[in-house]
């Protein structure tokens, strides 16, 4: 059995990924990614895997979104799809 | 209804981890924008680490990290160790792996997509096709 | 002189975080902190002749001025509360652009003080330009609470030698 | 006893702070543009989120007075407690300093990038424009 | 293509739902994973074998230390690649064509390096906490070294690149990246001169004033630091060279 | 050192790189003697592993010492390597090969890449590393973790080339990910099935405890070709090989195309073999409608038509090329599943000729680039006058592609379509003389262009990417190019010659497998 | 029999391999690099004439390079009868067509002659390492070298027609080898359980049904189609751009003759004839051949180029071979070994007199050779014994080829093969003989020629000469030949 806030996070998951993939400015999109990361994170928290929390929130809500922002800085920041 | 209770609940989580890498790859195949499908990857990625996260929580377990007088400082002492009491390392340990792995793609990506912006002023695979087509080039 | 006090500083937070008392992670813990002395000791405080006990003076006023800082921020959300929940709440909201210059010479007064407007009820600060805050306010009543009294109080800590003779000039209006 | 009032303690506290991110919440919603939104969301996040800890940190001690066989481990239960809530409190600390922070940079990006704002003497002026932009810099 | 996609897609989502009636209930105590010998093994033996509370990082950096080792090469490659891509080294006269980042003000602000200032001793501090008690709680090296990294990201955000760059030069990054791993495989080269394998930590009692079991202990925190050097290394090189198209000056 | 030779084979690349990020950032010229001497180095010990293996079968090493359970007979807690003579074969290709691309290298590297000379050498080095650790783990989990390495040092030695190799190296990257991705998921189907991450342990215990037949092993079996088959580029998962390869610089060509396929299909022989078994491999499944290894002869049948057709209709040296290596690549996976013994020898022979054709054609073209500055086969008019000796050890690199006697790639076509006849797979054996014929027309015609003088009225204007290659050429062969170039060729016959021994070489790691009797 | 172990078979074999080493490098200085190319002829010849007499007593030499090239094979050399009377014929005729060639080169103002004379020394290589080889393999092998290497050498002009040419010639010597004979081979290699080697009269003897023998066959007589069976023969006339000694030595005699050599080892060496005779399926071969003879006859009847006229009678002469070996009969067999020997020197004459038709008038067409016989009357000669020897009439040896040839045919009781033989016979005396009556009986105000021109330099008179007179005495001393025919068919004379 799973517990609920499990499922919760989990149904926020497919949430954020949607959201992150469909907005068409790609800083909210990062951004919107960068919550996805910390929405992982607290889930891998939450089933003890803290180690993996620990990296997925200094690299996957940290490193990850900042170089992607600085990307999207670097180049375009519209995106057509 | 027994598919429900026998197939979706117990087993939510390696639903989830499947929606999100069907969503993840179908962004990295069919997404336009070179940023857009770099997203798409790391949700692919992160969908396979949770997969192998998933494999090893254990039901009531806790954080792999024995505690403290279990480890008394010396070799042979302390309590007996559980092993239910304690969730599966192995996957977390394989995963941290993955994730490092997963930001060095991200980062290699995303260097190459300011490469591919400085030679051609965009990021849409479709213009960039276009422009290719008037390049003469086999 | 000024390293040894960001050591021990250092080494503070280290035993706060580490909770392990055996010498071998304290011994680790010395290391840590020369070595983040070495790399970033200049960052923490602007002026590094300042003597131990003006710093320590300034640290305990600081105590102080945080706790009234604390009020001030619960202040700050009872009145967002207020305007957010009462249904007549949205007709206080009279926004503004506030501009006034300060006294205030150290930067880290300046930043203090930004930070102080920032948490306190109704004021949030845009930018420092030079000398010269700009606040967004939310209500005419919170763009009249900003009267110099916090800025004294700042001044009081870091800047004693400016004494009342803050000059502050508020100028309403919007940019 | 010392365990029920150290549990209604923080519990109230946790609830208090629940109560200022719902405000923060709705101010979010109601507020008329992006800055007098940011100081919902910035003034509501760091109360609520610091009352949240402190009431966690508080009820690190709710089983302090469990059974102790002796006075050592009293301490050892004690010193253990009294590290994480000190830890607790330390982020509260940072809360405070890097909440107003990114407030601050985030409403002085809109202000850069020429983000009008909206006051209360041409109130109806561009009500809706500004409703219309995004919190995105 | 977005036909395509989407067979492939649905193809592979269909494959994996296939098997997945066929995984162990999630949580179970006695799956293959969970209470096969392995984990177990892990579990049970851990501080018998290696003298660390962690479980995860004795299996990472001793059990698999192999893998972490290349873990670590894995960041590398990422540093030397992306500055290998992306690095301008000055030559590039080619127009860039706008961006973001064109239109951004010089001048750093003061309120934001103000709490950097404050809060990067901080972090820093406590990255080298994470990285020393990674044998005690969650953490270690490559969390560590993330953090350590994302300290030089901060200044580099609060007052530009070319600050940051001062602090940690080029240069400086590679010599740090390459010293990680060389502390790393050193480590287990040496275990391979003291006549063991690779990595065979235990040896290292011959020259450490420890049993061989804490010699692992110790040995573990060794290879740890080495990731940790190489990660914040390279950590702060991605973001430099990302921030600034490979120019490494200006930037956000 | 014998002892510790396998560990060598990995480390001797490993601290190259670090000797050059210490001092050959600084000093450029250091860069190609370290990237020299540590390939030396490299092969010296994997010469002397496979002696070892040759010597006394099997070579485990155990990575941190950690011994199997159970006095060696339980499953392994650590990590292992293991060499037999297949791998120390494929061991054996990749060493040789890197250090001929290295010699080779000389001019090339400073000519493409002049400002990032060390950052250049310390990719090739790492990359070097992750295929050899790739080839001689014998842990799955680890196998990805290298696989990464080589990924990510391929995706960067592409990407510093013209802005074309940009692109297509972003979509090596966006292909790769997710050939790496599904062999990382397919590990995680294993282990959830199986609880352990050794090849060995993992086999052991689907058979102990009789899971050959479960969904997940299955799910797992195709998610790890599908990985594996992306990353091969298989002929309908190959999209990303032809603009990497063709747009890549010179040596980063000469250097991937021999090796990086290669090494993959070894590793998909090796899932195939030591993970899942040859008895689950070629065995028809109940519940599948088709028989599992018909399927991938007949898709392995079109890709190796479909891959020479489409170098028939390219003007592109290099492109034509990866083309052609793509149809390779078919040979080698429909050999490997022919179910018999002689197509998995043929299969493993072929990765051996055929790493050495590929970098005998690589580097050929590559001094032809050098030479006229272009690729097109246009122009290549009078090459034969120019340049003879170039020209004839593409002859013979040329010749092996087709298959003629006494060439290596005569050879490995024997076994594969001697193995094809023996399976019934006739389509398979007709595929391969198709494709055969189709390289004949295709080097003959560039033959033709070469040999015979420039006509007149035929001159086209050259139309080539400025970017792409060097616009200053060469006055003559640099001999740094020309001895690789030879010594790849030579070994091409002799590779001939002595095919035999290669193959019993092979035949004894195979013999430990019982394949079951031929089918004819 | 007795075996000798021996390394001469790879002396002879690479004498003339070795000769490409000097000839290239001192290229600048023709005298020495032609020296180069006797000395190496001549080499080669005396080493095939030491194994003579072991091979006459009935000895076999053997030579093994690699002892298991893939299981159970071996890459080895043997010289065996039908080998020894190749390899004679070949290495003799080198000598005659080196000489030839100086003369024609030299004459001609030919370019790249260095490549030339190269190329040409690695062909007679490979050919001979197609006579000595002991297996289907190592056949193959060199039955591929031989392909490549004479391709430089059709294409020597390197022109629009060479490319053309040379194009025609790769793609289906290359092709057929490929698509039929490799897969043919592999298939036998299979079926005979890893056992390729000629020596058992028969490898794939009572292994095979007769379905797949047919088919066997068929892949091997099409693919190799260096023998011109139709339909795979047009390689043949566009091959004819090359300068004429070419023509002459690799497509009288080195490439064509490895061709329908190939066939005779493959009905002899991987059947076995009397395993094909418990099967009716040679006879198949035997009606392809016989259309061939007759369509080439009647196609070569219609050329008015002097060298493709030559051409398609070869094709038509090769196809007597192929006929005489699928009849399966020993008189068929000894014919169609003997008139490998009597066919080569036939129309090797007939091409140096083409060549040095070319060589002294320039004259390529045969409506230009009215009266040339009273300007060339040696050449003209020449060509005439040349041409009876080819139509099989006395006083050459043609004729006994072709009666062993009519002989075994009767013996074999196919009728309507006998037909094919007489009118092809009729139709070789109709396309050779005109030429010859043109020329020399042709009224005077009709010649073409002015009195200036003479015959071409002596290097090419002198070969042709020779050759015709070997063509005569061919007639009168056959018993060696005859001899080492006898060893394969096991027939005394």
């Amino acid at each position: 059995m799973i517990p609920a806030f499990d499922i919760i996070l989990l149904v926020f998951l497919v949430v954020t990924s949607v959201i992150a993939l469909r907005v068409r400015d790609l800083l909210a999109a990062s951004m919107v990614f960068g919550i996805y990361s910390f929405l992982i994170c607290l889930l891998w928290a939450e089933m003890t895997a803290v180690d993996v929390a620990f990296t997925e929130a200094a690299v996957g809500a940290g490193v990850s979104t900042v170089i992607m922002v600085a990307t999207v800085y670097q180049t375009a920041r519209r995106s057509k799809d | 209804m027994e598919f429900f209770e026998q197939l979706i609940i117990p087993k939510f989580n390696y639903w989830i981890y499947v929606i999100l890498m069907m969503i993840g790859m179908r962004a990295m195949i069919a997404k336009n924008n070179l940023v857009k499908k770099l997203i798409g990857m790391a949700i692919f990625q992160t969908a396979i680490i949770l997969f192998y996260v998933s494999i090893g929580v254990k039901e009531g377990a806790n954080i792999p990290i024995l505690d403290h007088h279990m480890m008394p400082g010396e070799i042979h002492g302390g309590d007996p160790v559980v092993v239910a009491e304690f969730a599966n390392p192995l996957p977390h340990v394989l995963m941290l792996t993955a994730i490092v792995v997963g930001v060095a793609t991200l980062g290699l990506a995303l260097a190459m997509s300011q490469k591919i912006y400085r030679a051609y002023g965009t990021l849409e695979e479709d213009d960039i096709l276009s422009q290719i087509k008037l390049e003469p080039n086999d | 002189m000024y390293q040894v006090l960001v050591f021990f500083l250092l080494l503070l937070t280290w035993v706060i975080f580490s909770g392990l008392f055996d010498p071998f992670h304290l011994s680790l813990g010395v290391l840590s902190c020369l070595l983040v002395t070495w790399m970033s000791s200049g960052m923490l405080f602007a002026d590094r002749a300042a003597s131990v006990w003006s710093r320590g003076r300034q640290a305990f006023l600081l105590i102080g001025y945080a706790s009234w800082l604390l009020w001030q921020i619960v202040l700050a959300n009872v009145h967002i509360l207020k305007l957010a929940l009462s249904p007549s709440g949205l007709e206080e909201v009279r926004p503004r652009v506030v501009r006034f210059r300060t006294g205030l010479r150290s930067e880290f007064g300046k930043f203090v003080l930004a930070q102080s407007i920032t948490l306190t009820p109704g004021t949030v600060t845009i930018k420092i330009i030079g000398d010269e805050f700009v606040i967004h306010a939310i209500s005419r009543l919170a763009a009249d609470g900003l009267d110099g009294a916090m800025e004294a109080r700042i001044a009081a800590i870091f800047e004693p030698e400016l004494g009342d003779h803050l000059a502050v000039v508020a100028e309403g209006g919007h940019s | 006893m010392f365990e029920i009032t150290i549990s209604i303690i923080s519990g109230a506290l946790i609830c208090g702070g629940l109560v200022f991110f719902l405000g923060a919440a709705v101010g979010l919603v109601r507020f008329p543009d992006f800055y007098t939104r940011m100081h919902s969301a910035g003034k509501g996040d760091t109360l609520s989120t610091i009352m949240i800890l402190l009431g966690i940190a508080l009820y690190q001690f709710h089983d302090l007075f469990r059974e102790a066989h002796s006075l050592e481990e009293f301490f050892e239960h004690f010193k253990i407690e009294l590290l994480v809530a000190i830890k607790v409190t330390a982020i509260s600390v940072l809360i405070m300093l890097t909440s107003p922070t990114s407030t601050h940079a985030l409403m002085e990006a809109g202000y850069d990038d020429g983000m009008e704002p909206f006051t209360c003497e041409d109130e109806d002026a561009d009500e809706n424009q500004n409703g219309k932009e995004s919190a995105g810099q | 293509m977005k036909g395509l996609a989407l067979f492939a897609v649905a193809f592979t989502g269909a494959l994996l739902l296939y098997a997945t009636g066929d995984f162990p209930d999630w949580g179970s105590l006695d799956s293959p994973a969970n209470g096969g010998e392995l984990s177990t093994h892990y579990i049970k033996e851990v501080r018998k074998e290696t003298e660390v509370p962690n479980i995860v990082t004795a299996v990472l950096a001793d059990y698999r230390g192999f893998d972490t080792m290349f873990e670590t090469v894995v960041v590398f490659v990422a540093g030397i690649a992306i500055i290998a891509v992306l690095r301008d080294f000055g030559n590039g006269s080619r127009g860039y064509p706008p961006a973001l980042a064109n239109n951004l003000p010089e001048e750093p602000d003061l309120i934001v390096t103000q709490t950097c200032n404050l809060v990067i001793p901080v972090l820093q501090i406590f990255a080298l906490y994470v990285l020393a008690h990674g044998h005690h709680s969650p953490g270690g090296g490559f969390q560590g070294g993330v953090m350590l990294g994302a300290s030089y990201i901060l200044i580099a955000l609060a007052n530009g690149v070319e600050a940051a760059m001062k602090i940690l030069s080029e240069r400086k990054i590679l010599l740090m990246a390459a010293t990680g791993i060389l502390i790393y495989s050193g480590t287990g080269l040496v275990c391979l001169l003291l006549g063991e394998n690779f990595l065979d930590y235990h040896v290292l009692s011959r020259i450490l004033p420890t049993d061989p079991i804490m010699a692992r202990s110790h040995a573990m925190l060794f290879v740890e630091t080495g990731v940790a050097f190489t990660v914040t290394a390279v950590m702060f090189s991605i973001y430099a060279n990302l921030a600034t198209r490979g120019t490494l000056k200006g930037g956000l | 050192m014998g002892e510790q030779a396998p560990i060598v084979i990995v480390l001797a690349p490993l601290f190259g790189a670090l000797l050059i990020a210490f001092v050959g950032i600084r000093f450029k010229a250091l860069c190609l003697p370290v990237t020299l001497g540590a390939l030396s180095l490299s092969l010296a010990a994997t010469v002397e592993t496979f002696r070892t293996v040759l010597a006394r079968g099997e070579f485990v090493y155990l990575l941190g010492g950690w011994k199997r359970l159970q006095e060696g007979d339980g499953i392994s807690i650590g990590i292992e390597y293991r060499v037999d003579t297949i791998s120390g074969l494929v061991l054996l290709v990749i060493a040789a090969v890197s250090l001929l691309v290295a010699i080779y290298s000389r001019t090339r590297v400073v000519a493409d890449t002049p400002d990032r000379v060390p950052y250049y050498y310390m990719l090739y080095l790492l990359l070097v590393a992750g295929l050899a650790g790739m080839t001689i783990t014998n842990d799955a989990f680890n196998l990805y973790v290298l696989l990464e390495i080589s990924s990510l040092t391929s995706y960067a030695l592409i990407a510093v080339g013209s802005r074309r190799a940009v692109l297509s190296a972003f979509n090596y990257v966006i292909m790769g990910t997710i050939g790496a991705s599904f062999y990382l998921l397919g590990i995680g189907y294993l282990y959830i099935k199986t609880g352990v991450l050794n090849m060995q342990d993992i086999h052991a215990v689907i058979i102990a405890n009789d899971l050959a037949e479960s969904p997940s092993i299955r799910v797992a079996s195709v998610l790890i070709l599908m990985g594996v088959w992306i990353k091969m580029a298989f002929f309908p998962l190959h999209a990303w090989l032809p603009n990497a390869y063709s747009y890549s610089p010179t040596t980063t060509g000469a250097l991937m195309a021999p090796l990086v396929t290669k090494v993959m299909i070894y590793i998909m022989i090796r899932m195939m073999v030591t993970v899942f078994g040859l008895d689950y491999s070629f065995r028809a499944t109940p519940g599948m409608p088709l028989h599992w290894s018909n399927l991938v002869v007949t898709l392995s049948s079109i890709a190796i038509v479909a891959g020479s057709v489409m170098a028939l209709s390219r003007r592109d040296l290099k492109k034509m090329l990866t083309y052609i290596i793509i149809a390779e690549v078919g040979y080698m996976v429909g050999g490997a599943w022919l179910a018999n013994e002689k197509g998995m020898t043929g299969a493993v022979y072929h990765i051996v000729s055929d790493a050495f054709m590929t970098l005998c054609l690589f580097l050929a073209v590559g001094v032809i680039i050098a030479r006229t500055g272009q690729s097109r086969i246009e122009g290549m008019n009078g090459l034969f006058k120019k340049m003879p000796l170039t020209m004839a050890a593409f002859t013979i690199g040329a010749l092996s592609m087709i298959g003629l006697p006494p060439t290596c790639g005569f050879f490995s076509k024997w076994y594969l379509v001697g193995a094809g006849i023996e399976a019934g797979q006739w389509h398979y054996v007709g595929a391969l003389l198709f494709s055969s014929l189709m390289n004949a027309v295709i080097f003959f015609r560039i033959f033709e262009m070469a040999y015979f003088p420039k006509e007149v009225n035929e001159a086209e204007p050259a139309c080539f990417d400025p970017d792409a290659h060097p616009l200053e050429t060469l006055e003559k062969t640099p001999s740094s190019m020309a001895i690789p170039l030879w010594i790849s060729a030579v070994t091409l016959i002799v590779l001939g010659v002595f095919n035999y021994t290669i193959v019993q070489w092979i035949a004894s790691a195979l013999q430990s497998l019982n394949f079951f009797p031929a089918a004819g | 029999m007795e075996t000798i172990t021996s390394p001469i078979p790879l002396f002879a074999c690479l004498a003339s391999l070795l000769a490409v080493i000097p000839i290239v490098a001192f290229g600048k200085n023709p005298n020495l690099r032609e020296s180069f190319t006797f000395s190496a002829g001549f080499a080669k010849l005396t080493l095939v004439l030491l194994m003579l007499p072991w091979v006459l007593d009935g000895k076999i030499v053997e030579f093994t390079f690699v002892d298991e090239i893939v299981k159970g094979v071996p890459l080895q050399f043997r010289v065996d009868g039908l080998g020894m009377l190749f390899t004679l014929v070949a290495s003799t005729l080198w000598i005659l067509t080196s000489l030839y060639a100086i003369g024609y080169m030299r004459g001609a103002h030919e370019g790249s002659q260095t490549r030339f004379f190269a190329f040409f020394a690695v062909s007679l290589s490979a050919t001979l390492g197609v006579a000595f080889a002991a297996n289907l393999l190592t056949m193959y092998l060199f039955y591929e070298m031989l392909s490549l290497a004479t391709f430089p050498l059709v294409t020597h002009h390197q022109d629009r027609e060479a490319r053309t040419g040379g194009r025609t010639y790769l793609t289906y010597l290359l092709s057929t080898s490929i698509g039929f004979v490799l897969p043919a081979m592999i298939y036998c290699y299979w079926k005979s359980g890893g056992n390729m080697d000629f020596s058992t009269g028969g490898f794939l003897a009572e292994k095979v049904g007769p379905t797949e023998s047919l088919v066997l066959l068929l892949l091997f007589v099409f693919g190799f189609a260096k023998s011109g069976v139709m339909p795979f023969h047009s390689w043949l006339p566009n091959a004819m751009v090359a300068p004429t000694p070419v023509s002459a030595l690799l497509h009288a005699v080195a490439v064509v003759k490895v061709g329908v050599f190939c066939i005779i080892r493959v009905f002899t060496g991987v059947f076995g004839t009397d395993f094909l005779k418990t099967m009716d399926v040679a006879v198949v071969i035997s009606w392809i051949a016989g259309f061939t003879v007759i369509v080439s006859s009647l196609i070569a009847l219609t050329q008015d180029n002097l060298k493709r006229r030559l051409a398609f009678s070869t094709i038509g002469q090769l196809s007597y071979i192929v006929l005489g070996v699928s009849l399966l009969s020993t008189f068929g067999v000894t014919g169609s070994i003997l008139h490998i020997a009597m066919h080569a020197c036939g129309k090797i004459t007939l091409f140096f007199c083409a060549g040095a038709i070319y060589v002294a008038a320039h004259k390529k067409y045969i409506s230009e050779l009215v009266g040339i016989g009273r300007v060339m009357p040696v050449t003209m000669s020449a060509f005439f014994i040349g041409s009876l020897s080819v139509i099989g009439l006395p006083v050459t040896g043609g004729l006994i080829s072709k009666f062993y040839l009519v002989m075994g045919t009767m013996q074999a009781g196919h009728m309507g093969l006998l037909a094919v033989f007489l009118v092809s016979s009729i139709l070789n005396a109709a396309y050779f003989l005109p030429i010859v009556y043109k020329a020399f009986l042709c009224r005077p105000e009709e010649s073409q020629f002015e009195p200036g021109i003479k015959e071409a330099p002596l290097a090419c008179v002198v070969p042709l000469c020779i050759t015709s007179i070997m063509s005569v005495l061919l007639f009168f001393f056959p018993g060696i030949l005859l001899d080492l025919a006898s060893l394969i068919t096991g027939v005394g004379n």
